[in-house]
């Protein structure tokens, strides 16, 4: 463990990355994401990486795509307005899977919104928000020591699984200063840049893919003379019209991470064991939620918590399993009521499912969700 | 028969192209590896990196690290490579579509960083791909799908655009003059900093069909007789001028490439400058 | 002839430039639109049709010792 | 837990005090966070910092009851007051920039702003001066402590000033 | 009715668009939407309206959003990767509510996919693809003539809502072509742009709501000199940071659209009468699906069908009521699943929902379908 | 007291407005006002539309119809208004980052088109809202928040690259020269066509505080001192320009307006001519 | 109902003929759908146009069975012959560009290519003529409801060359 | 005196614009940073204050019949 530290979570967000591996930011600036640009432009040129500022947000898309081909670990970060940008070539991240990491700190929209103020309203978007089926890694962390180990995260399931992962923080962590302590380097597992298992006379095919159904495809300049590119291919790398190709290119991207769902579904549960109602909640509004149910708890309610840290994909088995033995869910959401679809899906009737929005640029308060708790106990929601 | 020895640029196995008879596209495509072969490029450290559309398609065919954008996004990416690995020679083949359309903004920033990348626009004054849209390119009355009563938008001349935003060598040439545009894409390859060389390609399909000249080869001769080589447009009096257009290098100047700027910034930081 | 002409014509797709510029009418295409040689011995190897050829599908050399 | 709410305007650097006072906290080793609001205006508008100082980790991000209020405009003043508990809380107030003095039971009148410009030479320093008054009045840290803070999150060629002010405030009350 | 005419679904669109007024087309071409721009590039000068193509589809949808403030009915088309570029300035049409009709053929993605093949992959992303919280109004025909109604349905829509609506084709009907006989102008319902219905004087406020929740801002150049913003604004449209005029405002974005949901949900029931087993479909698919659902009743399976039209808002209560008296719903898509997981939670556990997912370019076959109700019925899905 | 007639153009009940204490915004947004009024706009046929970023918020205090667009898309938004209803005046107001990073590609091809728009571009070479980031037109060396060793950028000429672009009028001004300006944008409402103006205005927060300069009078004499007409520039030696600039009218080129070319299609189509 | 598929490569024209085609049916008071499918390039690659004559409305809107398959290419006879019925199904294919013929029960072979670019004098034209023998071998609308959709889907200046075209074609089987 | 100097102060944001472009040292900021009419006798009605005054919060004209 280092120092003790007062850090911004946006900080702590670029501090993680770094630490790992990340050497190449290429972005656009926007509020409130901005630190996270700021923080990489200043350590990234001192570890020896690259610092660029793009024109907008989608040549800040195509800037790390390109350095991620050419071996670089990469980031990028936006909010809101800019991550509508991003979607074409976060499209294209997924087609031609290059390893590669989009920040998103959310604000109020839709459009300009709000561009100061806290919501959870692009968690819908982090998973449809660009066109044609593709899988999708979201993460959203609860405190700044925790976005610090999801950035590491990010960017390791990025290299891991060779997809566009998205760091779904929220302003309120994001603006968060709070004291962390940071794990030492050595403490930190990196997943290192994949390499080709093959060279080219024993016929490697770029796109061929491993046992995890993951491709390894050399970095540019290794001598593979690989073709990448944002058309359905095969394992070549190159563009195929066959409908078994295609069929079987599409169920590929999806099942390399389907396969490690369990692995990737981060949660916690707090007072879970006899919960008869139970919270769930994710990025910053998980920290009120968690005060409202150990207040609940206080009052004699059996309340428990489900804390989502992997928004996507989405945590299906942990939901089904909890609902069949709880009365009822109360889903606390910045937002018009996003997350809260899925949570219903999930449960499939087994206990009611109850929405509490906020979407008025303020934060909830710990009384709002245990109020929210006394109502669904009480059948008023 | 002589060995081509360019034909080793190419993937073999792909061939023949996909583009239509008498496209021009093949042309500048065999332009630039001959340019390469000019000057020499190793192979496994030279990139080639286009966007979309029939032009972009050249990527496929060349015998490199090869990279198909989205349309538009070439400059981006390929600044993405360099500035990751600045040993790495980044070549960018795009349309006029593609680089001064829905890629404009990446075009003249690409410029104005000086990035070391050459830039190659194959100009066929049309969308190819999609099936004959006017372009940004396209020329003032001529038709298109999106124009059918001619086109009233005014082209670029994307030669003074990219000087206007910086870039360090500006050219132009055409599929007729094929061994001029060999070297004007060879001298692009040698300045280090941001080269722009635009090619003039025949596009009978999309363009000429629909123009009134559906064969390729009177295209060629269209530019045989309208192409002027600078030095002589330079003294040609101004109502000669019409129709005609100059072709040859516009501009040379040497400025800081962005790569060696930026590690200029790496050693500040590292000396723990602020 | 101390020319040599290789069509490869699998390539070929008829566009008919190197018949065009063909300074010798040595180049026709057929009816199916493919290029073929119909006029070998006027070649002068000016290379004009393998220069413009945009599908690499025609090659002239000067033949060897020629 | 201590709940310590600095308000103002925009260029007033309500945002550092408060960032300055929680690290002095922590280095107390307390548990902190810090958090600030701007108005719908990324310049000027109002501006809200908060820190929260407790033995216990920290969920809930925003003060829900603060302990003190310092608001160096009348808007400001006016605005965030309201939630102090009427026993218990205080609120301070620039004594220049906020002329109606809320009514309110323990207010304490500060010229922070003026103290920054007439005895440090820059209006720059107000937010400092009132550091200092906060670091006295609420007796969470000490100064040194908060000096430390000081001397670790301003440019360096200001820090005499800034511990100048930093004292001034402290002493003004 | 007018005469008989050979039609292609994409030329139905331009023609349907026109119908109800729009004058204004600026676009970007893309396949396989293009014939949609070519249509009005030729329609439009010769009504006295204007095309323009422009940089790009930002730049096209920007132009739109000018012209419909300045009193136009617009119109704008693209597919896939065009789609994810729009998605920001639907966001602020949502915002500042501007009436605006997208029109999205759909293509195989992800990235630039499959150009020219068929999908059914932005179903979801019509829904969430722009950041914050907005609401939606997307319709998909499933013929050329239904086509020509969706367009002129969409334009009235977006001019009756002052909202963004899509018209979500896809490439089997956008490039389809069959005999449509259209129907005589003057038969041909239109809703008329929207006016102050104060004045100035009178204290207008451009941005407060009538009894539907719309409001009625002012066409530029008429001398109400409004103002116009993608930021949250109040009744007079200018800027506010207030917690309550945010909540109110976003509330009423949602509001104005569910407040007329059932008037603008339209579907078809087919053979549902005494259906045990139901497909739910839309767009092209729902073609073959009711061949095959045909098929079935032919070989004494009690199949019916529902075809949606209007895909969003969604059509939770019809799926709701017929699954309580269901055995089981197939959702045939052209995607990894999609519409599917609306239909899981709208069906609430009350009866199986199965997907058929095919995304491998070509199109279902009857007989594909047909097993798939089999399957249903047998319990092998 | 004698009334300040322009006062009117003003939405009084918004002032004060939003921006820093000395920040040049001001300034320009009366150059515009008092040039609509030296050019007579009537003033509800006279649409104001802005992009995103402090200056862009000048629309909502100027009493027209106004437009606060997105980041970077005023000038598509502005050829919808004057496409739609060629009758209206539309004048863009925009930001260095607003026109020439994010919104680039829609600047040169407005130029391009030549649509009659004014575009008044308040230059602080900075992004001001954001707090402070480096934008395309951030002077070379010069610190930003994203560029905290000092920005390796080379920067833009806004003027140029309009010009290039196809811009029919292209002049600069500075917030000292404040009766300049308000010519400069005068006369470019005048011209049929793409009239570009770009007006240099002191940023002292977040430009001026991280590069020595942070009062803005001071601000404003260093513009008084580095500035020099068009006509004393043209004949300044090269070695004197360093660290200055030229202002004043850079170009005037009287070409075919856009709305106008359309009302051609419109005459074509309606003739049924093909 | 009667499904027809043109077969052929990018510049073929076999959507054109197959428009051209349908526009006869519906002329002549049928229900007709048309659609068509290029190869994963926009330019050259396969190309496919289908046709499908009805009385009834037309669901499904692809050929499950075609009737007659007419194929411009090797590649596209190869490809698209298969599902052909073995007893009722007509191939047909241009002489001189599939010179190896599936082996099928019925297939007819028509110089088209040669005929447009020998009779008509432009290989333009093959699409036309192809037409002209789908008309005759089809039996399915009369040679003057083609003549009439020709003449409204092509160029004026060109009309009267694609009526001859139609014509060698009709007259070729 | 024969110039009126109007401030509107609820606009004046005490930049110090004014204070510095005047010939004639008319103006100057309080403590609390605003603008105030220091010398209001020096006063030539230049209108530099005016012209630059980026909030329009200082208006100079020459008295009426001075
Ligand atoms: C975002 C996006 N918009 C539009 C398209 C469709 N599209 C593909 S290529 C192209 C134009 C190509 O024109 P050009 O760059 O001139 O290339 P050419 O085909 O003429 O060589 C277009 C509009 C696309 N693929 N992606
Ligand atoms: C798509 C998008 N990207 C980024 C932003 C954030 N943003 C708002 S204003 C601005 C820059 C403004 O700079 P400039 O145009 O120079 O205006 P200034 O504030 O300096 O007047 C940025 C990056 C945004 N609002 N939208
Ligand atoms: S459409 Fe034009 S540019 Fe494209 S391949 Fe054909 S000839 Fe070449
Ligand atoms: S130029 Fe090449 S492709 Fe064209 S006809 Fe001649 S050999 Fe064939
Ligand atoms: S080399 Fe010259 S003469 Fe010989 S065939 Fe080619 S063009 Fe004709
Ligand atoms: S940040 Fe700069 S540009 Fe923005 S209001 Fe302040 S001084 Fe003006
Ligand atoms: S210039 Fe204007 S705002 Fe600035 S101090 Fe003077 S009066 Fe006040
Ligand atoms: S008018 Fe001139 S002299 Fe008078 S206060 Fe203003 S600047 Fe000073
Ligand atoms: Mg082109
Ligand atoms: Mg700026």
């Amino acid at each position: 463990m280092t120092d003790m530290k007062l850090m911004q979570g946006n900080e702590a967000c670029a501090a993680g990355a770094v630490a790992a591996g990340v050497r190449f930011f290429g972005g656009y600036p926007i509020t409130p994401s901005t630190e996270i640009a700021e923080t990489m432009a200043k350590i990234l040129p001192s570890v020896g990486g690259c610092f660029v500022q793009m024109e907008d947000e989608i040549g800040g898309m195509g800037v790390v795509l390109g350095a991620s081909l050419a071996g670089k670990k990469v980031l990028t970060a936006t909010s809101g307005p800019g991550f509508s940008l991003k979607q074409e070539l976060i499209g294209y991240a997924a087609c031609a899977e290059i390893p590669v990491v989009i920040v998103n700190v959310q604000r109020v929209g839709p459009s300009t919104g709000q561009p100061t103020s806290p919501a959870q309203g692009d968690v819908m978007q982090a998973r449809w928000g660009t066109h044609g089926d593709h899988p999708m890694i979201a993460l959203s962390p609860w405190t700044v020591r925790e976005t610090f180990d999801a950035a590491v995260m990010a960017v390791n399931y990025a290299e891991r699984f060779r997809t566009p992962v998205i760091l779904l923080m929220d302003e309120i962590v994001g603006h968060l200063r709070e004291n962390v302590q940071l794990p030492a380097a050595e403490n930190i597992d990196i997943y290192p840049r994949r390499c080709p298992s093959k060279t080219r006379l024993q016929g490697y095919e770029p796109y061929a893919p491993e046992a995890d159904l993951v491709p390894n495809p050399a970095d540019f300049g290794t001598g593979y003379r690989i073709h990448v590119t944002g058309l359905v291919h095969d394992y070549t790398g190159f563009p195929s019209g066959s409908p078994a190709v295609t069929e079987e290119f599409i169920d590929r991207l999806h099942k390399k991470i389907l396969l490690a769902q369990d692995e990737i579904t981060h949660y916690d549960e707090f007072f879970m064991d006899d919960a008869e109602y139970a919270v769930v909640s994710y990025g910053g509004v998980a920290r009120t939620a968690y005060e409202a149910v150990r207040q609940a708890r206080a009052k004699g309610i059996k309340a428990g918590m489900i804390r989502l840290m992997t928004i996507w994909p989405f945590a299906d088995k942990v939901i089904r399993r909890n609902a069949e033995s709880l009365k009822g869910i109360l889903v606390p959401e910045l937002n018009y009521g996003q997350l809260k679809y899925e949570v219903e899906r999930a449960a499939g009737g087994k206990c009611p499912v109850k929405l509490l929005a906020k979407y008025n640029t303020e934060i909830f308060v710990p009384g709002e969700i245990l109020e929210g708790i006394e109502a669904l106990k009480g059948g008023r929601l | 028969m002589k060995e081509r020895t360019y034909e080793k640029y190419f993937r073999q196995n792909r061939l023949p192209h996909i583009w239509c008879p008498g496209c021009g596209n093949g042309i500048a495509m065999k332009a630039i590896v001959q340019a390469v072969e000019m000057r020499g490029l190793p192979r496994d450290k030279t990139i080639i990196v286009s966007g979309i559309g029939c032009s972009s398609r050249a990527s496929g065919y060349m015998d490199f690290d090869t990279l198909h954008t989205a349309h538009g996004r070439a400059i981006p990416f390929a600044t993405g490579i360099k500035l990751a690995n600045p040993e790495l020679n980044v070549i960018v083949i795009t349309g006029d579509g593609d680089c001064t359309a829905i890629g404009g903004n990446h075009f003249i920033h690409g410029a104005r960083r000086n990035i070391d990348l050459t830039v190659v626009l194959f100009n066929n004054t049309i969308y190819g791909m999609t099936g004959g849209q006017a372009s940004p390119m396209t020329p003032l009355h001529k038709k298109a799908t999106t124009a059918p009563y001619g086109s009233v938008d005014r082209p670029f001349d994307a030669c003074n655009l990219a000087q206007a935003a910086g870039a360090s060598y500006v050219a132009r040439s055409t599929a007729f003059h094929v061994q001029h545009m060999t070297d004007m894409i060879a001298e692009g390859i040698s300045c280090r900093g941001f080269a722009f060389i635009e090619t003039v390609v025949q596009c009978p399909t999309a363009y000429g069909r629909k123009n009134k000249m559906p064969d390729p080869a009177e295209m060629m001769k269209w530019m045989r007789d309208n192409a002027v080589m600078k030095t002589a447009w330079d003294r040609m009096p101004e109502e000669k001028k019409a129709d005609k257009f100059p072709i040859g290098v516009f501009h040379r100047h040497q400025a800081v490439e962005y790569t060696e700027a930026y590690s200029e910034v790496i050693t500040l930081a590292q000396e723990g400058g602020k | 002839m101390n020319t040599e002409i290789l069509l490869k014509s699998e390539r070929c797709k008829g566009c008919g430039i190197c018949v065009s510029f063909c300074p010798k009418k040595v180049l026709g295409l057929d009816t199916l639109g493919h290029c073929s040689v119909i006029n070998e011995q006027a070649c002068i190897a000016c290379g004009q049709c393998e220069l413009r050829c945009p599908d690499y599908a025609i090659f002239v050399d000067k033949k060897v010792g020629a | 837990m201590k709940q310590l709410r600095l308000s103002g305007s925009g260029g007033q650097g309500v945002i550092t005090a408060a960032i300055i006072f929680a690290e002095a906290a922590m280095s107390e080793g307390r548990q902190v966070v810090q958090s600030q609001s701007y108005g719908p205006e990324a310049r000027g508008g109002a501006s809200k910092a908060e820190v929260i100082i407790d033995d216990a980790p920290i969920y809930h991000p925003k003060i829900i009851k603060p302990d003190i209020v310092l608001s160096l405009t009348q808007k400001a003043a006016d605005k965030y007051y309201k939630d102090l508990d009427n026993a218990e809380g205080l609120l301070v107030v620039d004594e220049d920039l906020v002329p109606n003095v809320p009514v309110f039971a323990n207010v304490i009148k500060v010229p922070v702003t003026r103290i920054a410009s007439e005895q440090v030479g820059k209006m720059l320093f107000t937010n400092i001066v009132a550091l200092g008054v906060l670091v006295k009045l609420s007796k969470l840290i000490s100064f040194e402590s908060a000096e430390m803070s000081v001397k670790g999150r301003v440019p360096v060629h200001t820090i005499e000033q800034n511990i100048k002010a930093l004292k001034l405030g402290y002493d003004a009350v």
